[in-house]
């Protein structure tokens, strides 16, 4: 059903921009409007798993596209939502699929259900290492501890326990570190007051060979 | 019949190969996928002829392997000795003319030729369905899941955190995480050993049991028995060899005599008797950790069946 | 349009199992079918917030509602993704929306993550034996690679492909095992649905065949 809505949109955006949508995107090398579903279905596969609001100029230029070619396909995108359980919406200047309110009793249940208010051992684990090897990547957290901490990271984090520190100049991979609220739920006035550790465990210049690994 | 075909047309290939061989460490992945590769450059089906004719530029890659990474390489180059050993048996199994002796070490040549076919074979199965993977792993790899962060409304359900734990602990805590964890060592294989413990001092005892016999049936005379006849009844060629260094530990003490007529000639060996109260439990512990103990013999029993199922 | 569609196939499913849809969901005092879209949509919205595959008997629990019910909504969901950019997909025994392939090249420049690095022959090799020998101990995997497999079990440990699964009873050596991020990676419903393994493998009677040719 929807793809007949999508194919129509398109034809009726696209005619207007043909000479800038006939060249392939600069960034990727290829051309949104030769692949089924075209550009909106473009924009939906890149909204449906970005973590942050987008801007649609930056949509655009990944795309290769006009930022306003982009406006319609979004505004087109966020109409069709119309009856699903989610939304598309713009807040603060950025695109983002949002879960619709009417659902929020049974998302709060979803969301509440099968949590525990305590951290598990291996969330403390890594929470340890983020708190005395920050600002740290997860790959080097997972060299440390020697399992994937992906998952865990994802739970630190929820929890405000640990947040995004830029990225690492080397290798572009996100860097985290410990947040106020893990100091305030330690009882520290700065993470320098943490109890300092013997002095022969490996430091994060040690596991670059590790690293090295990924 | 097309197999030995396949191996006379590629002879003169071989013969010029050597000249050309190159070892490309970075394809390096070990000896299985090493032969596979000779034999593949050949196109040769995996067979006992394959495996002769792959020989020698098996054994040059090894020298060449260790000429470029030198003794680091050691824990790799074991493996790859194990399979060259058993290929240098098949390839030296070829150049005898063959009888029809069905002796222990034909039997011992065939068990580890089928070793390392199945072994040889498996290997080939999971570099097929690895190759299945790496196609499915590319292509899914296309695909992202969403993974967003909680919108903040959702996220003030969540129930408040407990936090009990303390400085002190969570700086051991961190202690336990950061220190350095060694993998535990990976456990022995004992799959290529097929050899069952042989005791010197079992054997000891059951040579001087047969020499004693042979020295009351003579009354005192010095009867002999050959050293053929003394080893009638062994099953394996340890065995042998364990007679063998029993009837040198007796010598030594003097408990026993040697003659032979002439070299390579039969060996007779005579209970001199100087020593009545001899007995094997005399002989020195150094041969008791010959063959492994019973717990590992076990143990190498159950990988070979796990080897053999798969 | 899709609410249409929606309502349709609500009506259809919902008649057998109306006793237990009319009473409301007991933590939530809501009816998930009093609101817009109905339970398609109610589930459409939990799946935007989920962080891993999501089992169907959990948003059954979570709407009141049978398993059954949930699994036709799911179906009905991911078919009416056809066209999107994104699709709706059963992987791991969970459900969760993913991008759709052919956008790889634009959704890559928003995403920050590793699931495109390649994997090495050695590793590849060795996932395939843990994957076909589960539970398995590093000697055994050694064994059937001719190779120590040490430091590639480690990588692959770090990449979160394979996780310790207790210890062999007999020798006591650690056990291996895939973990429910490789199926995800694979694109797997279960470990069952990999390529089978004997084809490639001979029997002891082809073994025996190729002994008599000798």
């Amino acid at each position: 059903m929807s793809t007949q809505a999508s194919t129509g949109a398109r034809a009726s955006t696209s005619a207007p921009a043909s000479t800038a949508r006939s060249a392939a995107s600069p960034d990727t090398g290829v051309d949104v409007e030769e692949l089924p579903g075209g550009l909106r279905a473009g924009l939906e596969a890149v909204l449906m798993v970005v973590d942050e609001a987008v801007p649609a100029a930056q949509l655009a230029r990944v795309f290769g596209v006009s930022a306003a070619e982009v406006e319609t396909e979004l505004e087109a995108i966020a109409e069709a939502t119309e009856g699903h359980g989610y939304e598309l919406r713009e807040i603060g200047g950025g695109w983002r699929y949002y879960s619709r309110r009417d659902f929020a009793p049974f998302v709060s249940r979803f969301v509440v259900d099968g949590q525990t208010a305590r951290l598990t051992q291996a969330a403390l684990e890594t929470l340890a290492v983020v708190a005395y090897r920050q600002p740290v990547t997860r790959g080097r957290i997972a060299a440390i501890r020697g399992v994937n901490v992906d998952s865990v990271m994802r739970t630190l984090t929820l929890r405000g326990l640990v947040e995004e520190a830029g990225t690492d100049p080397t290798s572009g991979a996100l860097l985290y570190r410990t947040t106020s609220y893990f100091l305030e739920r330690l009882g520290l006035g700065s993470i320098s007051e943490l109890p300092k550790l013997s002095p022969h465990l490996p430091g994060v210049d040690e596991l670059d060979g590790l690293d090295g690994e990924f | 019949m097309s197999e030995v075909s396949a191996a006379e047309s590629a002879k003169p290939a071989g013969e010029d190969a050597p000249a050309g061989f190159a070892v490309t460490l970075e394809h390096f992945s070990g000896p299985f996928e090493v032969l596979l590769n000779l034999i593949g450059k050949r196109e040769l089906d995996i067979t006992e002829i394959a495996l002769a004719a792959v020989t020698d530029e098996f054994i040059a890659y090894i020298k060449e392997l260790r000429t470029r990474v030198g003794n680091k390489a050691l824990d790799e180059t074991t493996q790859f000795l194990v399979v060259a050993a058993t290929l240098l048996d098949l390839k030296a199994a070829r150049l005898v003319p063959s009888g029809e002796v069905e002796s222990e070490e034909d039997i011992a040549l065939l068990e580890a030729r089928d070793l390392l076919f199945a072994r040889l074979l498996q290997y080939k199965a999971f570099k097929a369905v690895a190759a299945e993977i790496n196609r499915r792993y590319v292509s899914e790899g296309g695909r992202y899941p969403r993974q967003v962060s909680l919108e903040p409304e959702f996220a003030a359900l969540l129930p408040e955190l407990v936090w009990k734990t303390g400085i002190a602990d969570f700086a051991a805590i961190a202690e336990k995480a950061l220190a350095p964890k060694p993998m535990p060592a990976t456990e022995v294989g004992l799959g290529h050993l097929h050899a069952p413990a042989v005791s010197v001092r079992e054997q000891a005892a059951v040579i001087a049991e047969l020499l004693r016999a042979a020295f009351e049936a003579a009354d005192g005379a010095g009867s002999s028995l050959s050293f053929a006849e003394l080893t009638a009844d062994a099953d394996s060629t340890l065995m042998v060899v364990a007679r063998f260094l029993a009837l040198l530990e007796m010598y030594r003490d003097k408990v026993v005599d040697f003659d032979q007529a002439d070299p390579l000639g039969d060996l007779q060996v005579r209970w001199t008797g100087d020593e009545e109260t001899w007995s094997a439990d005399r002989l020195q512990e150094e041969y008791d950790d010959v063959g492994p103990g019973p717990a590992e013999k076990e143990a190498a029993a159950t990988q070979d069946e796990e080897t053999e199922e798969s």
